[in-house]
């Protein structure tokens, strides 16, 4: 068996991101957990993860980096909402596992061709040529870029789909597209402005 | 007659930092203030608490002194509708209240400078974000200029 | 025989009914000429200001001065019939409190001379001239006394030693001062020479007021027909007597008028306008923002209401007009 | 504008020999204020002789110290700046009046409520204090010498609850000669204690400690128990409230029913259909009843929403036969009011339990199998609807029971404080669910918490007895079965977060340890005593830790669960602390009152009566032959609204009077 | 009342069935409404996770262009819906998002207006239209058809402004007042897995598989849905779901297309033949007219 060293020194704990999980959007009241694992309980996602919501909170709050961005369990969020209604210190969980996924992908924290990150790029990319999303095209540009062979299991159910039209070719896009890279722009530049 | 020592306008250079005069009831709002001492809350240090044992003690002429004297701003506190430890002094502050911000409103002082809160024995934290916000409010209105005071050491000239 | 001691007379802001209270005096008044000499009374007798000029310091016994100081000749005045007086009395409600003229202390000297000097309506002025202090023609100048942007009352400029107090004061409150001042034993100087106790003492309608009252809505004389019986504040209107000085006999109310405060506060009252403010304010019944506001919509002009006469004299003197720069 | 009145203190101090005395408070005020810097500029006031700081001025040493100076510098004024004048105004007032200095010329400047602990900045904080001091020191010139006022005590006392809390208070009262109104709104006492079956941790039968007190208060010659009812009004002050009291009609005539209960035998209905309260339905009672065996009083009551003689008037009325020559039953009853007069108060209203709907996701009234906690201690209670068999609705035994904690409590969704009992108990029921079922249970807790004697010991005992303790709050109990050991079962979902997983626990019986609310109608209340209530609701006591009994309402008094979340023994100490407040005052046989009390000069009112209707106490009269107005010094409450509304300024209050507060006023203003 | 109807992406493509039937339902129901003029894609849930920033702003362009028309949105898809509210909520509760919002919004000459209200179909049938009148315009009663109502999450969390958050029961009235019979659906808030069946296909089945079971295990005839992918996850990817000890196939349909059914629309036109599992047979056994 391979052992790793189990024992955390401080070295291993990064405070500046300790601090920026309690100052981002959502992470107002993060210090209060209780650790009492509603979140977890309440996830239907939380039985494939590494580790638990309640984890990811604490491990986030106490700064360990390493541990929280590459874990699986930030990409198996769905933002279901279950655990930020019922969370007993309102602690908007869901919001701060998008924030994770955000600060994990800027780094870079995930696998090779690991899909979601992907998806997410794929999407992003789409809405900012043409405004919209043409599921269709989404599906296959992700499975190119991820898992080939997904697309290949993936293909009866596409031919049905394409048959009852639940798959058009056609690209849907908006009319000013122009206002869409404006837009973008735009924000691109107020977050410099501010650092945000 | 009293002896009203004219009003120093705080020199140019130093940042106006504004004072402000707070009548407390001493059953509900007074008690809100120690309750956020007790719990360590931290607000702006510019105002100054004087102790009466109800709202419905507070004198219009209070008020109206206060302001003359060089605060800009003046606060009352006392306990919420129907909780008042005397039954009815709230709601006689509460009637004197509008009427004086009236007058006020005539002369020219404006009505953020003059406020009335409920604040019960258990809201600490409401002491802290009324004081915060009245000062913050008070300081974008600016010093108040009470020219009937400063004229009164200048020789005047004509139109 | 001795010298009889000089009493002077003099008029600044005002109306001049304070002047007619002297005349009212009637045949009274010969009794005090037999008492005093009349030094200097510039709206009855010629006397120039270089009569004053050449008295002695402290040769007159009391000067009566009636109305409040708005100009730099009334001003200087002032100080110089203090130096020349024994006694300095302020001789009604303008020279005690500003009176009417205080009210002018709403406004800046601008407005008010833009008023007077173009907008009102009997005034024909297209060429826009405005009163000068100093007019020069070849080589000699004219000037004209400075128009202050404050009314200020007589205290607010000078020492005063007694406050005779009314609208105008009414000739027995005169008669009476003059006597305590010429008696013996003279109140502690500061005190108003009128009884230091609030109208209703004296009120003919007094004993119309029930225990308990609260005001629905507030009324004006014109709104309504004014019961000759009953006290006026049970009618809903705003009568200043609670808080105003007696000593006047309640002239007002034995005409059917409301009180408007021109005998000032008792001494035990800074200002006159906040107490009747907070008595009346306490009359109203109800207990809701909302309904509190709709009753006291009915006083349209709470200060000219409740501060008629004591704008000047107020903790607040007067409004304050934002980032006003007194020019210097 | 002119002013008779003597000048302020600023430009004449004849006579006036000011003390000024600075508190360090230890660190708690030097930390933030420069106190040094403080007492030298007071120094520099006018009037002020003597200025010092002290590390403790409360401290003997710390009073000492002024007592030293009014006897070697002959001070007549005294000025402390320390913490807040509620805390130690009472001390420094007694310290000038051991040295024969009258206690009101003493000013106190709230230096550590109201700046050091609220302020970071020093020179701000320092800057503030040296205003608020200047503020004090030229109100203090204007003291006078005041007397407080000595009223007599009405020696009787009215005790409003009959839980534990207030048995226990109006038994001590009374066994100390007092005489006790007891008012109970249920038709008996016993409160929630009655219901439990064990108490924890000695596992003592609750009855058995209970009932004896019950019968004590239901015999005591000094203890007038009034149940079913209820208080509508109360006025006065302390020493002398006047209260009214409804008593509603229980159609019974008290003094004539034996408690014999034939009645109940008779009446037509040959089964009970009505919820019973007492077992909160879990089982079924007549219309007339007796809400349980050892109820105090014994006398049965009709309910006459459910009693066929009220709705129709044509019952056989089989109970009147039953009754038969007592002719206890009346049925024509009226309630009735009740006037008392006490001297003090104590409020002992206990709790209500959280309404465990409310948590949607735990099934509450959806899932039959789930119960609160309360519902088992009538289950497991011997007295109770099953005679102690622990049973599901089919009447079968669980063989695995989940114990939840924690529901409404620490929940932002529901309450966020911690209920404090629940843990404890939860490990009761623990215990004897085990103890009559032999049942695998499981206890999922966020925290244990067993402070207190012997509790940590108990909660040891239970992890002998093999109970399991999951740490983590329940996410949902539900029926859908994702395996097929889970089927027909109620699952309860939580993360095992010692274990960092989530774990899926099949149960038979969900038991949710609900917390403590304040009682629903807690505001009108306090509404009604004229106390105040925590943001929460619970009523709020002078001083948390040094009054935690008193209110800030002179003579009333608090015990129990109305306070806040208490366990038994608690509630015992503090019904007995109360009890013993309520005795001192009493036993003073006389109540010293503030001296600040309005009064009229009568030379100078007018008589305009403006002040009449501004007095919610009645205190102001008018005097026809005099016509002016005259106040009672007795009834006047001191708030000083009618000084205020005076138009002609002839109303001044003893220690607030306008030339006081106009210096004070002037004095923070002032720039230095 | 006018209102603007904000399709979202699936509605035109996966969830084109849902477009259809809404609009047979608005059609029927006399609801105006108009397509928000040139909208753009909401940004989903999963722009979010690229960049919140842009992701408001993107939000905020759709109600921007509303409130040019003085118009609420109707949004049918359980994504947009959420993040056009959210996106109201988080302009309101940050600054910063609130100032790099309207700049946004400026450059492209549009303000945004805190009006503006974005409501769901649900909300939008039974609080403004109501059961009552739904129930007189029934034509082909649903009666004896068993449904699952099927919420999924993003309905109701964590802004339900309609409906309970934890027991919702919109659907199951408005269905009621067709004349369906709700039968108890324990999991009807139970997360679908959204994209994850795409992306973690094991996870996603695992989820699908117990929703669709549960239902078909408490008899359900049919599951109604409120979301595109919803349907979607629980209708393709059933089969792949279902294991041989119990096959899964339950027709998974729009809850639109069953009132648009009852309110007596034509079968063709609220795209019943874009079902995989077909609901036909089960109409036919139960004798409910559909053609």
């Amino acid at each position: 068996m391979d052992l790793k060293r189990t024992v955390k020194f401080e070295a291993d704990r990064d405070p500046e991101f300790a601090r920026w999980i309690s100052h981002t959007v959502g992470g107002e009241r993060i210090r209060h957990c209780l650790q009492c694992g509603l979140c977890s309980a309440s996830c239907p996602l939380s039985l494939h993860m590494d580790y638990t919501p309640r984890r990811l909170m604490h491990l986030s709050r106490e700064g360990f980096k390493e541990e929280v961005l590459s874990s699986a369990a930030i990409w198996l969020c769905t933002a279901c909402y279950a655990c930020m209604v019922e969370c007993p210190k309102k602690i908007n969980i869901t919001h701060l596992m998008y924030a994770l996924k955000e600060r994990a992908i800027q780094e870079k924290f995930y696998p090779k061709r690991f899909p979601i990150p992907v998806m997410a790029q794929q999407f992003s990319r789409m809405v900012r040529e043409s405004g919209r999303i043409t599921e269709s095209w989404l599906i296959v540009r992700v499975f190119l870029r991820s898992a080939i062979w997904r697309l290949l299991g993936m293909s009866g159910l596409g031919w049905k789909l394409f048959l009852t039209g639940r798959m058009p070719a056609r690209k849907e896009k908006i009319k000013r597209k122009s206002e869409i890279r404006t837009l973008l722009a735009s924000v691109a530049a107020t977050r410099k402005e501010l650092a945000l | 007659m009293r002896n009203r020592q004219l009003i120093h306008a705080p020199e140019p250079h130093e940042a106006f930092e504004p004072r402000i005069v707070a009548f407390f009831c001493n059953w509900c709002t007074y008690l809100a203030a120690d309750l956020a001492g007790t719990s360590r809350m931290k607000y702006a240090p510019n105002v100054r608490v004087i102790r009466l044992m109800c709202s419905g003690r507070v004198d219009p002429q209070f008020v109206l002194d206060a302001f003359a004297q060089g605060a800009d701003g003046v606060l009352i506190g006392g306990c919420h509708p129907g909780d008042c430890h005397y039954q009815e002094g709230n709601y006689k502050a509460l009637r004197r209240y509008h009427l004086l911000q009236r007058v006020l409103r005539q002369m020219g002082i404006e009505d953020d400078r003059f406020r009335l809160e409920w604040i019960s024995a258990a809201e600490g934290d409401h002491v802290r974000s009324v004081i915060n916000d009245m000062v913050e409010k008070v300081r974008a209105l600016g010093p108040l200029q009470l020219n009937g005071m400063t004229e009164d050491a200048l020789e005047e000239v004509a139109v | 025989m001795t010298a009889k001691p000089k009493v002077a007379f003099y008029w600044c802001s005002s109306c001049g009914g304070c002047e007619e209270t002297v005349v009212d005096l009637a045949e009274a008044i010969l009794d005090i000429t037999e008492a005093v000499e009349i030094a200097f009374w510039p709206v009855a007798l010629d006397y120039k200001r270089d009569h004053v000029d050449a008295m002695p310091d402290r040769s007159i016994a009391a000067t009566f001065l009636n109305g409040a100081i708005r100009t730099e000749e009334q001003k200087e005045m002032a100080r110089l019939l203090r130096q020349k007086s024994e006694l300095l009395v302020a001789f009604g409600s303008c020279s005690h409190l500003g009176g009417i003229p205080g009210l002018a202390n709403l406004f800046d000297r601008e407005s008010v001379m833009r008023t007077v000097y173009l907008d009102s309506p009997s005034t024909a002025n297209k060429a826009g001239v405005f009163p000068q202090t100093h007019y020069g023609d070849n080589g000699r100048t004219l000037s004209l006394p400075a128009f202050h942007n404050t009314v200020r009352t007589l205290d607010q400029v000078v020492e005063v030693d007694y406050y005779v107090p009314g609208c105008p004061p009414t000739p027995r409150i005169l008669r009476t001062a003059i006597q305590t001042l010429l008696g013996g034993d003279r109140p502690a100087v500061g005190a108003v020479l009128a009884p230091d106790c609030a109208l209703c003492e004296e009120c003919p309608r007094k004993d119309t007021k029930p225990e308990t009252l609260s005001i629905p809505e507030f009324k004006r004389p014109q709104d309504l027909l004014i019961d000759e019986q009953s006290c006026l504040l049970t009618q809903g209107l705003v009568c200043m007597g609670p808080a105003t000085r007696a000593g006047c006999e309640a002239s007002c109310i034995q005409g059917n008028m409301p009180c408007t405060g021109c005998g000032g506060p008792t001494s035990r009252v800074q200002e006159q306008g906040a107490k009747i403010l907070s008595c009346l304010a306490s009359l109203v019944e109800s207990k809701e923002d909302a309904e509190i506001d709709q009753v006291l919509n009915t006083i349209p002009d709470p200060v000219g209401t409740f501060y008629r006469y004591a704008l000047a004299a107020s903790f607040l003197r007067r409004k304050t007009l934002p980032r006003v720069q007194v020019s210097t | 504008m002119p002013d008779t009145r003597r000048p302020t203190n600023g430009s004449d101090t004849d006579g006036i020999r000011i003390g000024v005395y600075v508190c360090h408070c230890g660190t708690n005020i030097a930390g933030t204020v420069d106190v040094k810097a403080i007492s030298e500029y007071a120094a520099t006031l006018p009037g002020v002789v003597v200025a010092r700081t002290y590390k403790y001025m409360c401290s003997d040493p710390g009073q000492a110290l002024i007592q030293q100076d009014i006897r070697d510098l002959r001070l007549n004024r005294i000025v402390v700046a320390s913490c807040s004048p509620l805390l130690h105004e009472p001390t420094f007032r007694r310290a000038l009046d051991r040295v024969g200095l009258n206690p009101f010329l003493l000013q106190m400047v709230n230096i550590r409520e109201h700046v050091s602990w609220v302020h970071l900045d020093k020179p701000a904080a320092t800057a503030k204090t040296n205003d608020l001091v200047r503020g004090a020191v030229r109100r203090v010139a204007r003291h006078k010498p005041l007397q407080k006022r000595r009223v007599p005590i009405n020696p009787s006392v009215l005790v409003v609850g009959g839980g534990i809390a207030g048995i226990h208070a109006a038994l001590t009262l009374a066994d100390a000669g007092k005489h006790v109104y007891l008012v109970e709104r249920e038709p008996t006492i016993g409160g929630h204690m009655a219901k439990f079956d064990k108490t924890f941790p000695t596992l003592d039968c609750a009855a058995c400690i209970l009932t004896p007190k019950m019968t004590a208060v239901g015999s005591h010659p000094l203890i007038t128990l009034w149940t079913y009812s209820e208080v509508l009004k109360v006025s006065g002050y302390v020493g002398n409230y006047r209260v009214q009291v409804r008593r509603k009609p229980r159609y019974i005539i008290e003094d004539l029913c034996l408690g014999c209960q034939e009645c109940i035998t008779a009446c037509v209905y040959k089964e009970g259909k009505t919820r019973d309260e007492f077992n909160l339905g879990l089982s079924k009672r007549k219309p007339v009843y007796l809400p349980f065996p050892q109820a105090v009083p014994q006398k049965v009551v009709i309910d006459p929403e459910t009693c066929i003689e009220f709705k129709s008037g044509k019952c056989k009325k089989t109970c009147i036969e039953a009754c038969g020559e007592r002719k206890a039953i009346d049925f024509k009853q009226k309630e009735s009011l009740e006037e008392i007069e006490v001297g003090t108060i104590i409020l002992a209203t206990g709790f209500t339990t959280f309404n465990a709907a409310r948590n949607a996701y735990y099934g509450y009234g959806r899932y039959p199998n789930v119960y609160t906690s309360l519902e088992v201690e009538r289950l497991i209670n011997a007295s109770g609807p099953t005679s102690g068999e622990l049973v599901l609705r089919d009447g079968t035994r669980p063989k695995a029971v989940g114990i939840i904690h924690c529901v409404g409590s620490r929940d932002a969704n529901t309450n966020r404080w911690c209920s404090k009992v629940c843990c404890m108990y939860s490990l009761k029921l623990a215990h004897l669910i085990k103890e009559r079922t032999g049942a695998d249970i499981f206890n999922f807790y966020i925290d244990m918490r067993t402070p207190g004697k012997g509790y940590e010991e108990f909660y040891d005992r239970l992890l002998d007895e093999g109970v399991h303790f999951v740490r983590g709050r329940v996410a949902e109990v539900t029926e859908w079965a994702a395996h097929p050991s889970e089927k027909g079962k109620l699952i309860i979902r939580a993360e095992d977060t010692l274990a960092a997983f989530v774990r899926r626990i099949p149960v038979d019986m969900v038991v949710l340890s609900v917390g403590l609310e304040p009682q629903p109608d807690a505001q009108a209340v306090r509404r009604l005593f004229n106390i105040s209530c925590s943001n929460e609701g619970w009523f709020l006591e002078r001083h948390p830790k040094l009054a935690p009994v008193s209110t800030f309402t002179e003579g009333v008094y608090i015990a129990g669960a109305c306070q806040g979340p208490k366990d038994i023994p608690d509630t015992v100490a503090q019904a007995g602390a109360a009890a013993a407040e309520a005795l001192a005052l009493v036993d003073a046989q006389f109540v010293e009152l503030e001296p600040y009390t309005a009064f009229i000069s009568e030379e100078e009112c007018s008589g305009c009566k403006s002040c009449i209707p501004l007095c919610p106490y009645q205190a102001i009269s008018f005097v026809e032959e005099k016509k002016k107005a005259t106040i009672n010094e007795v009834l006047c409450k001191g708030c000083g609204t009618c000084v205020a509304g005076c138009p002609s300024g002839s109303i001044q209050q003893n220690f607030f009077e306008d030339e006081e507060i106009f210096d004070e006023i002037e004095g923070v203003l002032a720039y230095a | 009342m006018k209102y603007a109807y904000y399709p979202g992406c699936s509605l035109r493509g996966t969830g084109r069935a849902y477009e259809e039937s809404l609009l047979a339902v608005f059609r029927a129901l006399d609801v105006a409404i108009q397509e928000l003029n040139d909208w753009n894609c909401c940004g989903a849930t999963t722009y979010l996770s690229i960049d919140e920033l842009t992701s408001y702003a993107l939000a905020a362009r759709n109600l921007a262009l509303a409130a040019r028309d003085r118009l609420d949105i109707i949004a049918p898809c359980a994504a947009c819906y959420l993040v056009l509210n959210k996106t109201q909520r988080y302009i309101h509760d940050y600054p910063d998002i609130k100032l790099v919002v309207t700049r946004a919004l400026d450059a492209i000459g549009l303000k945004y207006d805190d009006r503006v209200r974005v409501r769901h179909p649900l909300d939008i049938f039974l609080n403004e239209i109501g059961v009552k009148a739904i129930a007189s315009r029934v034509t082909r009663s649903l009666k004896g058809l068993k449904v699952a109502p099927y919420y999924g999450c993003q309905i109701v969390r964590p802004y339900a402004t309609f409906d309970d958050q934890r027991n919702p029961t919109s659907m199951d009235r408005l269905l009621e007042a067709c004349g369906a019979e709700i039968i108890p659906y324990s999991l009807k808030t139970r997360c679908c897995g959204g994209s994850q069946k795409g992306t973690l296909p094991e996870v996603g089945l695992y989820l699908i598989n117990y929703l669709v079971e549960e239902a078909q295990m408490n008899g359900a005839d049919v599951i109604a849905t409120v979301c595109p992918l919803c349907q979607f996850n629980l209708e393709c990817f059933q089969k792949e779901a279902s294991s041989e000890q119990n096959p899964l196939s339950t027709p998974v349909l729009y809850f639109t297309q069953l009132m648009a059914l009852a309110l007596g629309a034509s079968s063709a036109t609220i795209g019943l033949r874009r079902s995989l599992v077909k609901i036909e047979p089960v109409l036919e056994a139960k004798e409910i007219a559909y053609a």
